[in-house]
């Protein structure tokens, strides 16, 4: 009988309109790996923001015993000192400061003067970075490295902490699969060493792999048991999250290619920081009506910087050329773009999709904003019907129109902006990550919502990082690897060794 | 004004009405000078002395929007006169034609109001203090010197203030006369501030290399910091180089009492107060005697709309020799504080 | 009602200061007072309008007490030099408020300075161009007709029409906003249209008891009522204002979305300048003269009703109501403290304690809420 | 070098105006003026040493110059109440500016107001405090020892020794910060290495010049230095400045990783007041006297030098050492002007322009670095 390290017990946290956890109980064992599942805004990072001092007592109801110890978290350095350290879901790090001051952040060692030691800070750094197996300059920038390292690097900084219960919130959604293999061997070292797991993701097959028993939560509620891993199909607990069997992931259709709409001819974009570097380097491609196109590759392969440029957003730093159904298009901000009917869905949605303290109304009509207003006034009510209608349509789940879009889960929060494009009635939309941190049924609506588009005629294109994906849903495939195109591939020639070939590098014919 | 007055104040016309009572306004431009606190205990001491009911009393910051809203409210308070020292002489008119129109006397004092028709000026003739400012500088060159020859630094307050301009233009004038006299610095100093006067002189002193004769400026403020400036050449001295202040702060009669600084302009400041004061009250009480019945004019200055009749108070240099006879007979500073042991 | 309070905590602070200084001070609540009072708030009013937008957009001016000067000088040597009023007047607004705004504006947005230190450049250059254009020296106003503009009144009888139909308006536009969709359906929202009326009745009454009761209203006030009508309507239902809104709310999510940040900023520039010059005509009138130092320190004010109205530092949310309680708040604070016959050092402590106060009560309110 | 002049446009900037001025006027360069003119911004960079630090943590300090006017007026007060010089001096460092820093970072802090409001309303009120004290009337200093202070000089000889000492850590810490882990290994960078040599050897040289060439180093110049010292090792060095990069960098970030932000922001504005009361009372010492108007307007140009040093408004970004070179350049200009007799009103738009060409330098270059 494993002995128990944690128990949360009748935990309520209530935000205004919405009560993100309702009574919910909650243990772990010591050295076990939980996975903790259910869908956005079931209230999964809200629980481990109550376990690790960011929600103080008493901004919540319940008690939390830490072997068998009742004990309140007035902040996160208290959390910390008794032992439980979380990486949270978003990147919480400095662009401006090194990689070893992130780690070390207010816990530089010191000497006698109150100085900081700084050898000692970066051999510590190398000490934790090498646990994961990382071989960088601790005194590197962190806004250097890729989004991917500087993950890992979130990671060392909670590995520094010395931890008994460690909590993983989404921590694989910027990793490779390398990176992914890497981490994954530190968690089972520790969970051998003795320390606590608690492991959320909406990678189903992530769960499979690491975790030792699975707890599911629903509307702020648990839904059933702690069980074992080994006595549950993935099918329950997909059952489990949202309450219905999801039986076709991909719930792919077959269109027939249309005409060729969207032309980009030897399209480059310099690294800022070093004009002799390529972060995209004349990549040029296709898109067909009636198609997903699929853009693969490791993450800072310069997907993301390819449609950036396509999108105006380098204005004049970018170079090539693009073509709209055989008209050359002169794009210098997205602004043009959307003009001409291309829309772009960023993969950061918080940072760049949505005004995050603003209604659903206005963030879903921002770009289409002409289209409901006369020069002298908007035209509120027109707006509001629209955005209403898509509201319905996507099935975004949230008490009104007037809720801040901050106070959505992150999956209503992505419909929201897929939304925001929708409305512009583009002929292009490109996609990219459109499922990053989104759960399973939200996945299968957003890829329904894909085909129904490619339905109506929009040509539809798609970057993500996950392979699974790329290959269930694309008609044809651009590879890309540092900045070059590396393969374009079709449907049927599109397995997972074929395209992680191209997407190391290999750089295979056009 | 009490509970049922709005409803009158509604219906009926919106003369002033007459309460019975002598209500004095004094409104200054500012109290951050040393000297306007004098005007004001005084003028109230005697304002009450000579029957006031009530002394309305405000200052402005220096700032004229200020002023003008501060104004209507003494008109609206029931003032029925007031006694003005414009924040600025050019833009003050219409405070003038305000109270007027509502039947307020207007008693300009200190420095005049342009173009207006303001009932009578009581001014201690502050454009003089420039001209004595100059001839207090010739006659130290002449005793001193021999002859009228040398660097003159002028230092102005902020710029732009009309007061400022009227005491620079005296010196300005001396300057003209006199072909010896070479003005070598001519600048002004925002917010009147000590320590930019006081890089300045350092700054003429280092660019004439020392060869600076007189200082002359605005306020004692600003000629205190010139006597730091020259303190730190060892140039601080009466006899070596000339430095003229104006207002008679205590800390510039301390310098010149220390054989540092060589003369101050002595505004008299009771004289003046009181004098407005008596005017005031015999206005409230006769509003319709002509002023030359209510005081004795000096003469009549013309402001661009009207001869404005004007009574002039006087104001004096002070010196190393007339300390006692003038800021301590009046009562402006204490023998003891200005002779203070070190 | 709980949530009303809630919502209007400065307004509340208003009211509650406006009842202590009618108790304090008999002359404070004559309609005399209060007509004198709303036309003091006018010039720094004026201001905060365009202010509010800045700072909606995350954005500060500190060259709009500098304008004030500059236009209220060049205004009136345009007169002397023998332009006609009107004429001045538009050279004015444009050459200088437009010019500086700009000029503001356009270099902020277009290489990304911060517009503390271009505004704070602009502010010290304006200042020497006053002092240079005038020597120094203020400059007497020459035209009878500008005169009035600031100290001239709409007589009784127009007055009175004018606020019959802002209420017949208020209270159509009452009817109309209380109308709310709930699931696809038109409903009344009882309590928004009580409130509504409530207020917007009561503000007639006031505009009656002030204006009538006294000498009508006052010009510069009619001037200043149409530019903050101007303004809310343009902030909250124009195309315009959206913008403004959603590139205060993330610059970068509003460009990505297709809108055009260096035109909307340089626009909002533009306006608080030519506001700004608008209220140094005003000024000038009003003193029927300008000197070069005008102005100075208008921009405390300004940012003052601006952040006392609620409107956050960081952009994006706030609203010209709000500042124009907020400058009322200032107002109120000014006058009142006047008729105490207060020492105008002790005037300044309670002015700073009431500031920091005002906000602090508009804060901790929000946070109950939230 | 391509890469010192981008990373160093302001430092630039600063030598291109040294030399211009040293041509248009001749006693510019010489050891007495350029004595007078580091010694001229002293009071502005003690200051501006403080502001640094808040605008790190994306704050801002309206109040420092009415506490320069607040504490020079209680420690000549308190000097002529009869209190020692040493005592006056501490009781005004804590008791003013200890106290307006620890209100202006707690309020703002703990209530989440943006300091702008807190820090506008305590200027207002410091303000309205030193002319209740003084009865707006100045004060003059009856201490001769105190006077001293604000103008004296180090002598000549251990002046030089200062300078030597100085040469030889700075060198020291030359060959020490050239040191670069390269792939695990210790190299040392050649072009640091020379450049750094190059700097601090051309500083003990200029202050040889400077200050052995006229009389020795003035005392408010060497207390500024050492806090200028103190100031970059605390933001460079220690775990508390490192934390002001985290909350200037991120607050909400710097909060999740445990640091406690209402601590830390009080502590900076606690050091501003400080610093700010320390400014004031070197004003005092080197006017012999004090006017409860010292100090208006201080906090714009500390802003100013703090903005042209290279700090970003947006926090998290910024030096001390860049902004002593910001209060420089305000110096140079303030003082060449001076000396070339430009009249007033035009030194206050040229002021304006340079300010803005500072920052916009300063900006494109790094644009184009970026
Ligand atoms: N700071 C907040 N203010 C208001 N509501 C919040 C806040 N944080 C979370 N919520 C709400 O609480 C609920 C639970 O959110 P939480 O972030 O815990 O979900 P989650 O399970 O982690 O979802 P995801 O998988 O998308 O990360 C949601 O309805 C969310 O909108
Ligand atoms: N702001 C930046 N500063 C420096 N380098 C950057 C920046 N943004 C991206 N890069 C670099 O550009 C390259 C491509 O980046 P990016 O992450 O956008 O690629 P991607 O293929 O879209 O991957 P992802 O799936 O992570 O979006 C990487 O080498 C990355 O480090
Ligand atoms: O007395 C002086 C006054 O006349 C001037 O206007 O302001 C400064 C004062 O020192
Ligand atoms: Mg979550
Ligand atoms: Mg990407």
């Amino acid at each position: 009988m494993a002995e128990e390290i944690l128990e949360m017990k009748n935990i309520i946290k209530d935000f205004p309109g919405v009560r993100a956890l309702d009574n919910v109980n909650f243990c772990l064992d010591k050295g076990e790996i939980l996975a903790l599942v259910g869908e956005n805004g079931a209230g999964k990072s809200t629980l481990m923001k109550v376990l690790s001092g960011v929600w103080p007592y008493p901004t919540y109801e319940g008690d939390i015993y830490l072997d068998d110890q009742l004990v309140r978290f007035d902040n996160t350095r208290e959390a910390e000192e008794a032992g439980i350290g979380i990486i949270h879901q978003e990147l919480n790090l400095l662009p401006d400061l090194s990689v070893a001051e992130n780690i070390f952040l207010d816990r530089h060692p010191l000497n006698k003067f109150g100085g900081i030691k700084w050898e000692e800070l970066y051999h510590n750094a190398e000490k934790v970075l090498a646990r994961l197996n990382m071989n960088i300059d601790p005194r590197t920038e962190l806004g250097d490295l890729t989004v991917g390292k500087q993950q890992m690097v979130e990671i060392a900084k909670a590995l520094s902490l010395d931890t008994r219960i460690l909590v993983f919130d989404e921590p694989t959604s910027a990793l490779t699969e390398s990176e992914i293999k890497e981490l994954f061997i530190v968690i089972n070292e520790l969970r051998d060493s003795g320390v606590s797991i608690i492991y959320i993701s909406h990678k189903m097959e992530e769960i499979e792999e690491i975790a030792d028993s699975v707890v599911v939560l629903r509307d702020g509620a648990t839904i059933g048991d702690k069980i074992n891993i080994n006595q549950v199909t993935l099918d329950e607990i997909i059952n489990r999250m949202v309450g219905r069997d999801i039986n076709d992931l991909f719930p792919r259709h077959e269109f027939k290619q249309g005409d060729k709409t969207l032309e980009v001819k030897n399209i480059s974009v310099p690294d800022p920081f070093n004009p002799k570097k390529m972060l995209v380097d004349d990549v040029s491609f296709s898109a067909y009506k009636g198609q997903i196109l699929g853009i693969s590759g490791l993450m800072g392969a310069g997907r993301t910087e390819l449609v950036n440029a396509i999108f105006g957003v380098y204005g004049k730093k970018s170079e090539g050329e693009i073509y709209l159904n055989g008209k050359k298009l002169n794009i210098n901000a997205p602004a043009d773009a959307i003009e001409n009917g291309i829309a772009l869905v960023t993969e950061d949605r918080k940072e760049l999709g949505l005004l995050l303290d603003k209604n659903l109304v206005m963030n879903m009509t921002l770009p289409s904003i002409k289209s409901f207003s006369s020069k002298l006034a908007m035209d509120n009510h027109a707006e509001r019907a629209v955005a209403e209608k898509y509201v319905d349509e996507l099935n975004i789940k949230t008490p009104s129109l007037d809720v801040f879009v901050e106070k959505l889960s992150g999956g209503n929060q992505q419909k929201v902006v897929i939304g925001k494009w929708l409305i512009t009635d583009s002929d292009v939309l490109i996609l990219d990550e459109p499922t990053r941190g989104i759960d399973v049924g939200a996945k299968t609506e957003v890829y329904r919502l894909m085909n129904q588009l490619v339905e109506q005629g929009v040509t539809v294109i798609m970057i993500s990082s996950e392979l699974p994906e790329i290959m269930g849903m694309s008609d044809r495939i651009v590879v890309m690897s540092e900045g070059k195109k590396t393969a374009e591939l079709e449907r049927a020639e599109a397995d997972q060794e074929t395209i992680m070939k191209y997407a190391t590098g290999n750089k295979g014919v056009e | 004004q009490d509970g049922g007055g709005w409803l009158d104040n509604l219906l009926g016309d919106n003369e002033k009405e007459d309460d019975g009572l002598i209500k004095v306004g004094f409104l200054l431009k500012t109290m951050q000078e040393e000297r306007y606190i004098k005007d004001r205990d005084a003028f109230i001491e005697k304002a009450e002395e000579l029957g006031a009911d009530e002394v309305i009393f405000d200052s402005a910051n220096n700032d004229e929007n200020l002023q003008l809203s501060k104004f209507e409210n003494m008109l609206t308070q029931g003032a029925d006169v007031i006694v003005l020292q414009p924040v600025n002489t050019g833009t003050s008119s219409n405070m003038v034609k305000m109270a007027h129109d509502s039947g307020v006397a207007v008693v300009n004092y200190d420095s005049l109001i342009m173009n207006s028709d303001v009932d009578v000026f009581l001014t201690q003739n502050s454009w003089a203090v420039g001209e004595l400012q100059g001839e207090a500088m010739v006659k130290w060159f002449k005793e001193n010197r021999g002859e009228v020859k040398g660097n003159v630094v002028l230092l102005r307050g902020q710029p732009g203030d009309s007061n400022a301009n009227a005491f620079s233009q005296g010196v300005l004038d001396t300057v003209e006369e006199y072909e010896g006299l070479n003005l070598v610095v001519d600048q002004s100093h925002e917010g009147w501030s000590p320590d930019l006067a006081m890089a300045t002189t350092e700054n003429a002193l280092t660019k004439y290399d020392n060869n600076i004769d007189a200082v002359v400026a605005n306020n004692s403020g600003l000629a205190s910091g010139a006597v730091r400036a020259l303190e730190a050449q060892n140039m601080a001295d009466s006899d070596q180089v000339f430095v003229a202040g104006s207002d008679a702060d205590l800390l510039n009669i301390r310098y010149i009492a220390q054989g540092k600084q060589t003369v101050e302009i002595f505004k008299k400041i009771k004289p003046l107060a009181y004098k407005a004061a008596e005017v005031a009250v015999t206005l409230a009480k006769n509003s319709d005697k002509p002023i030359e019945e209510i005081v004795n004019i000096d003469r009549y200055v013309d402001n661009g709309q009207i001869e404005v009749p004007t009574v002039i108070t006087e104001i004096v240099v002070v010196n190393q020799d007339n300390i006692m006879d003038t800021v301590v007979a009046d009562g402006y500073h204490e023998a003891t504080e200005i002779f203070e042991e070190e | 009602m709980k949530k009303f309070i809630k919502n209007n905590g400065t307004f509340i602070a208003l009211i509650v200061l406006v009842i202590i200084l009618s108790f304090l001070s008999p002359s404070f609540l004559s309609s005399r007072n209060l007509t004198n009072l709303v036309r003091q708030v006018t010039i720094n009013g004026i201001i905060a309008v365009g202010m509010t937008m800045v700072i909606l957009l995350a954005g500060i001016d500190l060259s709009v007490g500098s304008t004030v000067g500059l236009s209220a000088v060049t205004v009136t040597l345009l007169m002397q030099a023998g332009f006609g009023m009107w004429l001045a007047i538009l050279i004015t607004l444009i050459g200088i408020g437009g010019v500086i705004g700009f000029f503001n504006g356009f270099m902020s947005a277009k290489f990304d300075i911060h517009p503390f230190i271009i505004t704070l450049g602009v502010m010290t250059i304006a200042r020497g161009l006053s002092l240079v254009l005038t020597q120094g020296v203020s400059v007497p106003v020459t035209n009878m007709t500008f005169a009035s503009i600031g100290s001239g009144y709409i007589a009784k009888l127009p007055s009175l029409i004018i606020l019959v139909v802002a209420l017949v308006l208020g209270v159509m536009a009452v009817f109309k906003t209380s109308v709310e969709m709930k699931s696809g359906e038109k409903v009344r929202n009882k309590a928004k249209l009580t409130g509504g009326l409530i207020l917007t009745v009561a503000g007639f009454l006031a505009g009656f008891f002030i204006f009538i009761g006294y000498q009508g209203i006052p010009i510069p006030v009619a001037i200043f009522a149409v530019i903050v009508m101007i303004g809310i309507y343009t902030l909250s239902k124009t195309r315009f204002g959206r913008k403004l809104y959603a590139i205060g709310g993330n610059e970068k999510v509003a460009w990505l979305s297709g809108i055009n940040i260096l035109k909307s900023k340089t626009m909002v520039f533009v306006i608080t300048g030519v506001l700004s010059a608008a209220s140094g005509i005003l000024l000038a009138s009003r003193l029927n003269g300008a000197s070069p130092n005008l102005g100075t320190g208008f921009e405390l004010d300004a940012i003052a009703s601006v952040i006392i109205g609620g409107t956050s530092f960081m952009g994006g949310v706030g609203t010209i109501s709000g500042t124009v309680i907020g400058a009322i708040i200032i107002g109120v604070i000014n006058n009142g403290m006047s008729l105490l016959g207060i020492n105008t050092f002790y005037q300044m402590i309670v002015k700073g304690f009431i500031i920091i106060l005002a906000v602090m009560i508009d804060v901790l309110n929000r946070r109950e809420t939230a």
